[in-house]
């Protein structure tokens, strides 16, 4: 039988509480609560923001790398202090979680998204599409990413991104 | 008013229908891009082994750049000799030689035509006309030559070499970043919403940068009270401006009540981003260059980056980004290369305004097609050299360099 | 620990209702059921289309209001009698709820969507992205809205909108 | 056939072409919108302080509106005087002073270049050409009048006053629905699939609301034959239309069997959408006005808008919406503007039509460059006023303003 | 270079600039699609009652085709003769007549004017001009004629009847394949991004078939190894060619090794996909057909196909297909048909490469507007006829009967 | 009581089943394992993509149509060996399930979906959205398709269609 139709199986009540994270991720970054962005991370996470082709070619540079949460919180107050764009938001369509893999230490998931941008004055765009590959840890109470790898299918980026994926 | 009626003696103020007139849009092609200039096509360590190849553009002309089986870089327009057919759709890969799907014809890896399909016709019917000659049909061919690891192409013949093209004091910088051995740490794509001399010109501006870019001001990267210099090569073609972070002779140009740029209350919870180390003996923190046309390469602290602007139409333009690393680097250097890498491309600290600006200005000389900017920073002539870098100099060299090329 | 990651804790079972509510909304404009779509309101409910600039400047005119459900019918048999347009059917894609508030009488949600317009003979076409503002009862036996404020993200709507959203 | 060739004596007949050709297009641009014509660029009331701006566009030309210290509303383009950056980049704030993000260039509320960045450079190098004279380089300002809380601007210099350019006509109605304190309801913007010119004949075309609309004429909003008027200005520039529900003279011309926009048979479940309050002593219950070039006030009922249409291109525009009400209205009253709200804008039982059919008549008109339509409803002349509102009066006038001013 | 530099005696070179040009396409709607050609409508079958419409596109002018009270087909611009707002709507549907709903005007379903609201006012007063003709305001109309259940329309008047147009030899493939009770079994649209031109070339193009399609050759559906032949019709305009598979003179000039699409490895696992009967006695099994200027028919086995492909601006097209079956199949043949239709259209197995290459050629031709393809496969006459298919002689012919319209 | 608020009632655990097996599919064409995606269908499953204009019409033939698994078996194959297309892959964003029917013998369940394109180099674009018209087996272990209609709501389809939807 194919294994295909029979992915990991995972407590199902373990998939709601990967999808609320996800839930609350994208709502945390279109309700523009950009502050609390870092806290969906642990101290030392790894978030990346890269492009399938340079995460095939295992390319170490991407579009946007914190190696902590510290910058992430610099992302955050570059962006609110330091840098210039012109005003616009988000809207995340988050697909549900596949797990990859569980173990003790972490859970490893993938889940595709969808993220338009609204550009003040314009009308919404694709602004990109991709998947989130994702490191999951859980202090029994709570998820937490160790590690968040967004791979944007496209190679491409439209003028610039400085609000987060 | 003529979208080229420039001052007579310099050009210190610009047409702003440079940047949308569609005459001159399709004139820019034939005697910039396709004229007598070396246009950047590739790194050779994108290509390793014999056919290789990549596909990209000159202008908007798309082409092929393939290593051959004497390992010479060969280029030649993507467009078969027979209907015009794409010969290569990869936009890479490895290939033993160039077939068209359309209708088989081959060509080697010089772009010579080698085969064409039932070329005699088929039990004695058909086949190409009697006084076809396959010779006469081959890929249109580039010149090329390399220099330190980099490709270029151009559509003229007998150009001047490389060398010769950039001069030495360009020579020396292109030297001093790439002559060694280099690896690629990561390319993309940025996409952007004006014409590509808004970005050259970008590029070319040492006024801006301390002024638009709070991030570098701030945590003075880049500040023009720094030694530096900058440097235009004859006729105004190419350009280098490089500081050096250690030696500022501040005293408070910066005052963050007047330059918007200057942020006193600004901080970082993870400085190792900034982290770096002397890479250059001659203390270099900060190095662009520009290789006309449309070509940079860029040093900031250790992020080497190349950067080539490729016009889609009067009004849009598309930038690809090669992020560097040396073969030598400790993994520590190799670290601090990618974590600084956060300062450039779409999503760069410094990088993303720039993007911005080229959109921005597009949008402002709308309705504006009769009228000129004005480039009066650090007088309207031409120096070779200024070690001042508040000026506009390299500037105006590129409007005169693009100038005498479309008049030409 | 950040509250961000620990969202009012909802009955799960409550979460999947509202989602089917959501479910079958979509459903039932896209499939052009729309003299079912009042059914989603009680009596009084109140429906509204507005953009992000009206809703956040408080502003009280959007682009469609129905203060009840007789509204709501009124718009349906406008949109079929009285109203002239070129064909077109959308598809919604509807995010998972996030339940902001829950109380004896009412149930605050939000919910992100994007809804994909094509216009006779067209492409589709990215017509809106916005989030829903819920006000939902339980009957304990049935959902029903009692305000859903649609937030468009544009402030832009493009030709005309006669289908609810 | 030039998109210019009008008939000589009349503008009865109107060639295709004036929708969609690209160099008639960027004439219109310089010879109406930066030409003779007062613009409407904002309400008094979105700018109540000091500082308080907002950003928008007089044809495609990109335009700052700006109160300044003094409480004088002030506009000027949207382009840098340097190298034509956007000045503001946000569509509306509160700012001290107009800072260019580019060059750090500083300009006053007035548009007056107040500082510029090094101007005298660093360390006695650089800085602006000795020749430079600041005050030569303000950014270009626009004259600025208002009338009742409505701000205009025009490109040109001397022209006539507003209360001149509109005429007593015009500004007795802008007076009676405008002269008293009014506030913001909401905006949106609307985008059309056609020229601008198409909307404004919409706007002024009184033959159509009752045969277009079905809710207008079902619901008896505004029929033709109830008592009214169609007023146009000296040279056509500007039209007012109105009609007095509650005065219909019906002797069933609106036959549902031949009028398809009468339907006999459709009710309202919620009628209240449509209470209304007799606001105006005149009994208006439906009032239209133009002001040349682009802009439109509309009482239906209590509803009170303003729309401002802006071109994108000939084949594009975008329409701004305003919805007002005044500050001494009581609650109930409010809550029947809001009601009423539902007849206008992109969702509008009634707006909607007006939206689609501009999209219609530009597909429509595809192949059609050397053909034109026919405005002979009422005659072909051109009359101040008619008591009759079944003719295309108005949208003739239109085309006689809009070619003087091309031609002129 | 003009886009019409052709070569004087032959068409085997053709500039790339007639792909591209933007008043070339104009000169197109007009000479061309407006020109002394009959253009492909609909299918009667898809107007089967009364009043039964359609909407579609000739050139870039949107035209209605109906069917009247008479059964009687008719076609008409549409555009309303007034103001030139679209008379449908809808793509298709029933009507008693024809009403623009932008101010009533009511047509016959010949196109006749035969009401207009309010034409003589109300109360007396407004009501069209009294020198106004309502018999002179049809809606512009299209001859029509019909062959086989084909509906084609003309902008010009005395045109040759369809049959003369066509010629015997087109005639005589048309009445083979439809000249009998046909259904529609689907119909889809299909984008491409390239010139209409291109998509023309490609099916006239017998050259391509075997060599770009691998599906086609590696299971023998056409070679041009089989006996077939390739017949243009008087001055290029038409053309038809046919192969039987059946008879197949292979002698190894499919070599898996030089001609990319003949794949040894590639089999089926459910070969019923290509399950046929024997259609007809000729025992053709491939038979495409072209129609100036832009019409297809098509036989592949059993799947019988029609094509338009309409221009959408120089660097854009569209592409309609109808599949088709026979009244007189029995549920197996019918099976076969559908199961067959998986090798047409944008996911055919064949048809898809077709669609790609269009825009391949589009981007290949990029900066070559001074360029010229060659077309000297089967020398640069053009005969009216050939038993070899390994040529360009069709493709020849389309540039000829093209050019001379153009010209004419 | 209106029953568009009260959907045909199914067992939690079958919707999320269904979802899962969505989610996989979605999972296997997006990440370029096309060998696996037959493997979602039964033997003598029949899967067909259509547009709303023929579906409704009741037209036999739409776009691609496999009357079993080794006609997708050849689809795929095809796609490998024989076509020629421009590099590009699909994001598929797939809605919940609204199970329409359940028998002893299948469930019918309608999905809407978003299917957007990159071609290399370019930026993501819609290339389809529209409706999953299934009838799914269960055979107590795994669900697969016995029929799947995939329904474009536009009738127009961008240069070529060879990836499955
Ligand atoms: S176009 Fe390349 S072989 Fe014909
Ligand atoms: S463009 Fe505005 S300061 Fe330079
Ligand atoms: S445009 Fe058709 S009736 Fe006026
Ligand atoms: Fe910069
Ligand atoms: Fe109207
Ligand atoms: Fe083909």
């Amino acid at each position: 039988m194919p294994d295909i139709l029979d992915p990991i199986s995972v407590d199902p009540a373990l998939l709601q509480r990967i999808d609320m994270l996800n839930r609350q991720y994208g709502h945390t970054i279109d309700e523009d609560l950009l502050e609390e962005w870092p806290k969906f991370f642990i101290e030392e996470a790894r978030y990346m923001i890269t492009t399938q082709q340079n995460y095939q070619a295992n390319m170490p540079v991407g579009l946007i790398l914190c190696e902590n949460r510290g910058m992430m919180e610099d992302r955050v107050s570059a962006l609110r202090i330091a840098n210039l764009y012109e005003p616009h938001g988000y809207r995340h369509l988050i697909d549900l979680p596949i797990v990859i893999s569980k173990s003790e230490q972490e859970i490893m998931a993938q889940t595709s998204f969808a993220c338009f941008r609204t550009v003040q004055g314009s009308a919404p765009e694709i602004f990109c599409t991709g998947k989130y590959l994702d490191r999951i840890v859980d202090d029994g109470q709570f998820l937490q990413f160790k590690e968040r790898v967004v791979v944007c299918d496209s190679e491409r980026i439209d003028t610039l991104i400085v609000i987060p994926l | 008013m003529s979208p080229l009626d420039f001052n007579l003696n310099d050009y210190s103020e610009i047409p702003y229908a440079v940047y949308s007139d569609e005459d001159l849009y399709k004139k820019e092609q034939a005697q910039v891009f396709q004229g007598r200039t070396w246009n950047f096509l590739a790194l050779e360590i994108e290509l390793p082994k014999p056919g290789d190849f990549k596909t990209m553009f000159v202008g908007d002309t798309p082409v092929i750049v393939i290593r051959d089986s004497n390992g010479n870089i060969n280029a030649m327009v993507n467009r078969c000799a027979h209907r015009g057919n794409l010969v290569c759709i990869e936009d890479h890969g490895n290939v033993e030689h160039l077939t068209c799907v359309y209708h088989n014809w081959t060509y080697d890896l010089e772009g010579n035509l080698s085969s064409i399909a039932f070329e005699k016709g088929i039990q004695g019917e058909g086949g190409m006309a009697a006084d076809f000659d396959k010779s006469c049909h081959a890929l249109e061919k580039l010149s090329v030559e390399t220099h330190c690891g980099l490709v270029f192409g151009s559509f003229s013949e007998n150009m001047p070499s490389l060398i010769e093209y950039f001069g030495p004091e360009m020579c020396r910088n292109i030297e001093r970043l790439l002559g060694r051995k280099i690896e690629l740490l990561g390319r993309f794509q940025h996409g952007l919403d004006g014409n590509w001399k808004l970005y050259m010109e970008n590029v070319r501006d040492t006024y801006h940068a301390s002024l638009l870019h709070s991030f570098m001001t701030t945590f003075r990267l880049n500040r023009l009270s720094m030694k530096g210099a900058v440097e235009v090569s004859e006729g105004g073609l190419h350009h280098l401006t490089y500081s050096i972070r250690t030696q500022d002779n501040d005293q408070g140009q910066y005052n963050a009540r007047e330059i918007r740029a200057s942020k006193d209350d600004y901080t970082l919870n993870s400085p190792e981003l900034l982290e770096s180390w002397p890479e250059f003996e001659c203390g270099t923190t900060l190095a662009i260059q520009s290789l006309f046309p449309n070509f940079s390469i860029q040093q900031l602290s250790n992020v080497l980056t190349l950067r080539l602007i490729v016009p889609k139409g009067p009004h849009k333009s598309e930038l690809t980004w090669w992020v560097l690393g040396a073969a030598e680097d400790t993994p520590e250097q190799r670290a601090m290369r990618i974590r600084q890498s956060n300062l450039i491309g779409p999503g760069g600290y410094i990088a993303m305004e720039d993007g911005a600006v080229v959109g921005w200005v597009q949008r402002g000389v709308k309705g504006a097609e009769k009228k000129k900017s004005v480039l009066a920073m650090g007088g309207r002539d031409i120096e070779r050299k200024s070690n001042s870098r508040c000026n506009e100099l390299a500037v105006r060299g590129f409007w005169q360099g693009w100038h005498n090329l479309l008049e030409g």
